[in-house]
């Protein structure tokens, strides 16, 4: 399996972060290949009855990460939906009204969707033919007049290191990070026992990626089990607070010591 | 079959010119009404039909450039490298194209995946730019093509962005 | 009254020059011989006779500008702004200032794109200069900006670039 990437190189072997899953963009793509595949026509055909074939073939994604099987579960469950419906006519849903459900929303997202394909496709060929224009770069200007803007070279310079720091970016294939929840526990056992308690959001950090956070939040479920931590949240939506368990005198609430 | 003055003004304007020059100041450099311009430009536009050259415009910006059928020799003598761009960049591209200008989260909507890497590369070869702010709850920025788009897949302008023969009506029907 | 294709490619790619192009060259990167090149030459020429450009040739290089007619307006349009930079000369011009002394490889390595054209525009209207050579293999060239840089920018010397905020680890990671 060969991908070109964005910088030109191709990567074998190697699937571009972020952007594809398993050859598929996303959860549309793969119920248009679907249709596409069984030679229905998008137009008529009951998508509610591809629900089986599109979760099989979800199935057989093997390994998603969480963002991207989210988004293919969600369509595959609108799936399943509409296929039970047709089945149960009787069956009404509570509340389905302005919700994204319904067959027709469904099916004029595919098919914009199948038009935006096929403009890419078109777009990409363009760029494969390779025919484009050129601008003249040139001047008859010899001396430099006064009033060049000091500004606008700072600006230049800062959209070199952007585009040289980007450029890198799509150089360096990321290992997948990989944090441990027992490495992570370790953590935060070491913090909270030093200062006592400790709020979520400072765990998390800044920009947490999703598997960080994941971790992050199994490694408290673990250590509140294990009766490590207390939780505390005042209110609702409000922050969370990871204090210190007191030791009690007796030990008593520890079992199994 | 001699040419117009003004056509040739305006030529020999646009030829020095080292960005896509407005309407309004090529018509006071060359010293004409707008309405003039615009047959001077048509003029041109029309002769340059038959040779190594195009008139392309955007947002009422004028700039001469090389035909695209030219571009293997031009690339041959500039050395200059072929633009690649991933499949998924493409899609994002194509939905801005055709829509903008455009948030990324109704770009978003339309592929069904997020965008945020794809937008990132497009900007960061300045295939798209930003278009001002979307003026929405929480003002999303708006996102269009630019004049590097025009160049890199050789239209002269986005009136020549291939049309796609879809079910109108229904992708018409589409929310906004 | 078509024009030959081989006076078409000639054209597009001295219309992108932006120095005088040898024949020789020429011949080479539109793929022809000598000979024909001539006569697609003289084909050009002739048709420039109506326009506003004209052909113009020295020691055998060859180089497409404007009418002498039309200096009036060109010198309009060019005097109307103050210094005038192509957004590419620019980002060079900017990759040079900031990190000067500077070799072409390194340049390109920081844009990520060919900068003959830019460091050769930037070189013509003095904005950088040679500043002798590299001690690596090759000893390649090293520019660095110039006296008029300085006086065009408004600058009293080097130290008051302005200061661009970065994330160091991202400028100190750049190859060097």
């Amino acid at each position: 399996m060969t991908i070109e990437r964005d910088d030109g190189s191709l990567v074998i072997g190697v699937r571009a972060p972020h952007v594809t899953v398993e050859g598929f963009e996303g959860p549309l793509d793969l119920l248009l290949e679907l249709v596409e595949e069984k030679k229905l026509d998008i137009l008529s055909v009951r998508l509610g009855d591809l629900a089986g074939e599109y979760l099989a073939r979800v199935r057989a994604l093997g390994q998603l990460p969480a963002a991207e099987a989210a988004a293919f579960l969600w369509l595959a469950s609108r799936l399943v939906l509409l296929k039970a419906r047709s089945l149960l006519p009787s069956l009404e849903p509570v509340a389905e009204e302005d919700e994204e459900v319904s067959e027709e929303e469904l099916r004029a997202r595919l098919i914009e969707y199948a038009a935006v394909k096929q403009r890419a496709a078109v777009l990409g060929e363009r760029l494969r033919a390779g025919e484009r224009a050129f601008h003249r770069e040139g001047g008859t200007v010899e001396l430099p007049p006064r009033g060049g803007d000091t500004d606008a070279l700072a600006a230049a310079w800062t959209r070199v290191l952007q585009i040289a720091l980007s450029n890198r970016r799509e150089e360096v294939t990321i290992p997948p990070e990989r944090y441990s929840v027992q490495q992570r526990t370790r953590e935060i056992e070491e913090i909270v026992a030093r200062d006592g308690s400790v709020t979520f959001a400072t765990l998390l950090g800044d920009d947490p990626t999703l598997a960080f956070a994941i971790v992050t939040f199994m490694s408290l479920l673990d250590l509140y089990r294990r009766l490590v931590i207390d939780l505390q949240q005042d209110e609702l939506y409000g922050e969370i607070r990871i204090q210190r368990k007191e030791v009690t005198r007796s030990g008593e609430e520890r079992p199994g010591e | 079959m001699g040419r117009s003055d003004l056509a040739n003004r305006t030529e020999a304007v646009l030829f020095v010119a080292e960005k896509p020059v407005p309407r309004s100041e090529l018509a006071r450099v060359v010293g004409c009404t707008p309405r003039q311009l615009e047959s001077a430009l048509a003029e041109l536009a029309a002769a340059y039909e038959v040779s190594g050259l195009r008139l392309q415009h955007a947002n009422d910006e004028w700039q001469i450039v090389t035909a695209p059928e030219m571009a293997s020799f031009v690339s041959t003598y500039l050395g200059a490298d072929r633009l690649r761009v991933s499949p998924a960049s493409l899609e994002t591209l194509a939905v801005v194209a055709y829509r903008q200008p455009i948030t990324r989260a109704e770009v978003e909507a339309v592929r069904g995946v997020n965008c945020d890497q794809t937008i990132y590369t497009l900007m960061s070869r300045r295939l798209i730019e930003e278009r001002g702010r979307k003026e929405t709850a929480g003002r999303p920025i708006l996102y269009g093509t630019t004049w590097e788009f025009l160049e890199c897949f050789g239209l002269a302008s986005l009136d020549q962005l291939p049309t796609v023969l879809t079910p109108e009506g229904v992708v018409s029907a589409l929310p906004e």
